[in-house]
């Protein structure tokens, strides 16, 4: 992160310059998604449909990497039950900065049909990941697939890297204050 | 080829240290969530521990909370890469606890609907076993031809994956004009890209130096096993429901039971075990063809739907014969519109629990592949 | 075999441990036998070469109220015929006795018996839960279960 | 040494020639490695009745760029556990192994960046080092995963060095020279001279002509291995091993394997070119031969075989590891002996 940093500093307040620097960062990171395919159930072959030559995922610039440490974004595919939630956060927690997550059909948005009376489903993948991105159906349709990974790409180009960067240091900055005040 | 070549296990007396390695829960092979917790000695596998319940979904509590119409949506998640299979046995062990006769038409299109689904889940099976052998070509040849079929049962059912389509006492819907010529183009499909597979991948002889005599199952081990499907028939015993106790209309029709013949390897490795499933692609089609010819043009799918299900009180065991192997429902009704009990016996909980006894001694790689030659499903295995 | 033959064969083998035999139209016709000699009556019903049931098709555990059932569906491959075995054991103490050794396929089965209803199988080898976690409390298949609340800090009802 | 760098007779000998010189072969590597990437992308897509990335600039041919601004800005993960001095050099000896080799090659009878004397044995020399990064990145990461990937490397790379070294041996012993850009030279005049064909000679050469073709194909399959790709990319098969020895790494410094790898697939293509398939030289006589050309053809045959290597990496399955050993000890070894005998004995005959 280097770069940055060199970048952020002489132009202080942003600019057209920073803006267009921002953009073509932007771009990178939505046009090249790595994803972590997490396979749980029945989404997880929906998804491999997803992949194979009729729809092709790899049109978006994706790539299945199997080590969360090379992924960009982590796919919830399926029922998360409590034998694998912790797994789901330590692999979450693995993956490298910045890091999205999809949450892929009813059963990872909510519970889904298990809703009710699963005593071993988690309801819902948020509950212990922050999720970017929920993609409804049970499984979803090839289709629903393509516009959650356009609508993920698109918050990656809304995203504002220096402003946030500033945020981040100004937080840091008042944390060391008042560490140092007590 | 014709011996049983296994790691000489002498020269772990080398005193190397025993590594335990994790395969999965989250793994790019153990096709879905299992844990398998590996003991390896350099690269051969002295010890495997199957993990499981990484997809537990309380099944058989929600079977006790639902009536008997709602449970169908669930069946279609245990298996969910052949529903229309799982939902027969389940309809027919009502029909027989209610005495039901379905229309001809509805038994000819169930066995239709149920072999398009084995075909389905056969591609995909053998897919991932050649994936798991590194070949991912072959992988995207056979899902091209399943979006086909997936199209079928999606103009039929409505949904592409689970479908909701059986009904106790018939369908829910009558099929749909030009699913013959449909049906008929996919057959053709299918024979056209196994004939290709042979050679890209079935006969290929890296291919063959793999999964040839790798993972011998016996047929003694198999049958104490309880293993079924093209598992059990990988290794030369020819038990397939369809024919030894014939359940809706398959006594009417001209098919054969492929086993394992050790062309290649030995009876009962992953090769053969394989190899089954291509075969029965073909004998898929085969009966897709004869049901298509014998089907009558009339009659209501609907007319039996009970409209409201209350069993009588008693117990039935149903077992059809799944794309995996035998499926069976284990319902005790207590005369309400709830079963007071159901269990379901997942074919593949029960053919994998064969993997510790038939992987010692291989090496890690090989472990993988037989792994994918049982063809599990977790949502069957964890339920 | 008929279900009424294996009941008469069995019954002249092992007399008073052969309980019942129930015969009804709505359901699969099942020997109800006594829980303590259940392994000796199992490894009969294998290895006597007129049963050579060979195949265990499924092992189901049931809450009945008071008691707790054990029911066997078995298959024989060569002589192509079907029996069910069931015992029932009290649910103070649901001890039954593993046919693990006869079927190696009653392992798993066992395992998951105890684990969603707690039946104890006296000589498994290894008698963990197999699908719930192995610090999970309590059995979900029984009628009086109680879905708790929170499993590890995380929230269990919807 | 005899110069055969004309940016040294352009600029003369001072610091900044050997600047241009180093920075020229880096400049390719990357943007081979951007081309590379796509066309892996994209001919894999094909042969899978697929369009691959389409999205990314015109027919997604912008698609290697956006990685590479991605793996820019990733986090960059040190583990833990990790033994944090080897854990972060490793990737940097990896790729150190793979463009230190382009010091030999060479692009034209008029650019070869070191006309060493001694260039075939340096190219085996410094192959080694990459080796040597492998097994430090996947010790040093303190993953079991990365471990066995090391090891299946280590172990593949040693056994199938020596039938690699065989083949070259051969040509070795037909040239009497071990410098490139000589026997690159010794192939001009069409490609019946190139030493697939037995190299420059006459009709006696005919009978020789089945053992270099069979070397050419040795070295080929010895390359792939080397460069870890199917049927040999054991150590990294995502099948057992999620991704081998890089397991746990993110962001640049995975991109360095990455880079790394594709560099590694041209230095063998390169070095197959040079040796078996004419380097620089037009297959066709004089006809578009020359310095510039030279650049052309030689880069066009070498991503040729690059290509080759793609093909077969979408068709083929991967071998087990013990099999792997097999195939080079106990058949290209053999094989490779066979033919360096046959030729040895026709090179004594003339």
């Amino acid at each position: 992160m280097g770069l940055l940093n060199r970048l952020d500093d002489p132009y202080e307040g942003g600019g057209i310059v920073l803006g267009k620097v921002e953009e073509l960062l932007n771009w990178g990171r939505s046009k090249s998604d790595w994803y972590l395919h997490f396979g749980l159930a029945c989404c997880a072959i929906e998804f491999m449909a997803m992949n194979a030559s009729h729809f092709d995922f790899m049109r978006f610039g994706t790539i299945p990497r199997t080590s969360p440490r090379q992924a960009d974004f982590i796919m919830v595919t399926g029922t998360v039950t409590f034998k694998m939630a912790e797994r789901i956060k330590i692999l979450y927690e693995q993956m490298a900065e910045p890091k999205y997550v999809i949450s892929v059909g009813s059963c990872s948005n909510s519970g889904g049909p298990y809703w009710e009376h699963g005593y071993h489903v988690l309801k819902g993948v948020d509950r212990i990941i922050p999720v970017d991105v929920y993609i409804p159906g049970c499984p979803p349709r090839p289709e629903a697939f393509e516009e959650g990974m356009m609508q993920l790409q698109k918050k990656i180009n809304q995203q504002a890297i220096f402003n946030k960067r500033k945020r981040i240091e100004l937080e840091d900055s008042t944390k060391d204050e008042s560490n140092k005040e007590s | 080829m014709g011996e049983i070549k296994r790691m000489d296990l002498e020269y772990s007396q080398l005193d190397s240290d025993r590594m335990r390695i994790n395969v999965g829960p989250q793994h790019p092979s153990t096709h879905g969530v299992l844990r398998l917790e590996v003991e390896v000695d350099g690269e051969i596998v002295t010890e495997v521990v199957p993990h499981l319940g990484y997809l537990h979904r309380s099944f058989e509590k929600h079977c006790e909370k639902l009536n008997y119409q709602q449970i169908i949506p669930f069946i279609d998640r245990m298996d969910y890469i052949s529903a229309m299979n799982n939902e027969w046995p389940y309809v027919m062990a009502l029909e027989k606890m209610l005495d039901i006769k379905v229309p001809e038409k509805v038994e000819y299109i169930r066995v239709i609907v149920a072999e398009l689904n084995r075909i389905a889940n056969h591609q995909i099976a053998v897919a991932t076993f050649g994936m798991d052998a590194g070949a991912f070509t072959p992988f995207l040849y056979y899902f091209r031809d399943r979006e086909a079929i997936i199209s079928i049962l999606e103009r039929l059912s409505g949904a592409r994956l689970l479908y909701n389509y059986f009904r106790v006492g018939g369908m829910a819907a009558d099929i749909y004009p030009g699913f013959k010529d449909d049906c008929l183009n996919v057959v053709k499909q299918v024979r056209k890209t196994n004939a290709e597979i042979m050679k890209l991948l079935i006969h290929n002889s890296i291919f063959i130096k793999r999964s040839a005599n790798v993972g011998i199952l016996t047929p003694e081990v198999a049958i104490n096993y309880a293993c079924s499907g093209p598992v059990l028939r990988g290794s030369g015993v020819a038990h397939d429901l369809r024919r030894d106790e014939p359940y809706s209309v398959y006594d009417r029709f001209d098919f054969e039971i492929p086993v394992g013949k050790g062309d290649v390897g030995v009876v009962g490795d992953c090769w053969n075990r394989n190899i089954v499933r291509v075969h029965e692609m073909e004998q898929s089609c085969r009966i897709i063809e004869q049901a298509l010819a014998q089907m009558p043009e009339t009659g209501d799918v609907k007319a039996m739907i009970p409209k409201r299900i209350k069993l009588p009180k008693g117990e039935v065991y149903m077992r059809t014969e799944n794309p995996k192997g035998d499926l069976g429902f284990y319902i005790v009704s207590n005369g309400t519109d709830k079963p007071e009990r159901m269990k379901a016996r997942g074919t593949s909980f029960v053919n994998l629990s064969v993997i510790p006894e038939i992987s010692k001694g291989y090496m890690f790689a090989d472990l993988i592949l037989i792994l994918g030659s049982i063809d599990i499903v977790l949502g069957e295995v964890d339920r | 075999m008929t279900a009424a033959e294996i009941f008469e064969k069995l019954g002249s083998e092992f007399g008073s441990a052969i309980l019942s035999l129930t015969e009804e139209p709505a359901t699969d016709s099942f020997i109800t036998v006594d829980p303590a000699q259940l392994f000796d009556i199992c490894h009969t019903l294998r290895d006597e070469e007129s049963l050579l049931f060979d195949y265990m098709m499924s092992l189901s555990a049931l809450d009945l109220g008071e008691n707790l059932g054990v029911v066997y569906h078995l298959y024989s491959m060569t002589h192509r015929h079907k029996i069910v075995i069931k015992v029932s054991v009290s649910k103070e103490n649901p001890v039954v006795p593993s046919v693990e050794r006869i079927w190696r396929t009653a392992d798993w089965h066992e395992r998951e018996a105890y684990d969603l209803l707690g039946v104890k199988f006296d000589g498994h080898h290894n008698l963990i839960r197999i699908l719930l976690p192995y610090d999970w409390e309590g059995y979900p298949l029984r009628k009086d279960y109680v879905t708790p609340d929170t499993y590890h800090d995380m929230k269990v009802p919807y | 040494m005899e110069s055969t760098n004309f940016l040294w007779d352009l600029f003369g000998r001072n610091v900044w020639t050997v600047l241009a010189v180093i920075s020229l072969p880096l400049l390719f590597v990357l943007v081979y490695a951007l081309i590379a990437i796509l066309a892996e992308l994209k001919i894999s897509a094909w042969i899978q009745e697929r369009l691959g990335p389409m999205r990314t600039g015109p027919w997604g041919i912008l698609q290697p760029v956006a990685e590479v601004i991605k793996l820019l800005q990733k986090e960059d993960i040190t583990p833990d556990q990790s033994s944090k001095l080897l854990y972060n050099l490793a990737p940097f000896i990896i790729f150190t192994g793979a463009y230190a080799a382009f010091a030999v090659i060479p692009f034209s009878s008029a650019f070869v960046p070191a006309g060493i004397d001694v260039g075939l044995f340096y190219v085996f020399a410094i192959g080694s080092i990459s080796a040597m990064g492998i097994v430090m990145g996947g010790w040093a990461s303190n993953n079991k995963y990365s471990l066995m990937g090391a090891m299946r490397s280590i172990s593949q790379l040693i056994s199938y060095e020596i039938p690699a070294a065989m083949a070259i041996l051969s040509v070795v012993v037909l040239t009497s020279s071990m410098n490139m850009q000589e026997i690159s030279s010794m192939q001009s005049g069409g490609f019946w001279n190139w030493f697939i064909f037995g190299g420059p000679g006459g009709w006696s050469k005919l009978w020789v002509i089945p053992f270099t073709i069979g070397l050419t194909i040795i070295y080929f399959i010895a390359s792939l291995a080397e460069t870890n790709r199917v049927p040999f990319d054991i150590p990294e098969g995502e099948s057992e091993l999620v991704a081998g020895f890089h397991t746990e790494y993110s962001g640049m410094k995975f991109a360095m394997f990455f880079f790394a790898e594709y560099a590694n697939m041209f230095v063998v293509s390169a070095i197959l070119t040079t040796i078996f398939l004419g380097g620089w030289n037009s297959p066709f006589g004089d006809f578009l031969q020359g310095p510039w050309w030279g650049v052309f053809w030689f880069i066009l045959k070498s991503f040729f075989i690059v290509l080759l290597q793609i093909w077969i990496r979408w068709t083929l399955p991967r071998f087990r590891v013990d099999q792997l050993m097999h195939v080079g000890w106990k058949v290209l070894l053999p094989l490779s002996f066979v033919c360096f005998v046959a030729i040895s004995l026709f090179a004594m005959l003339n």
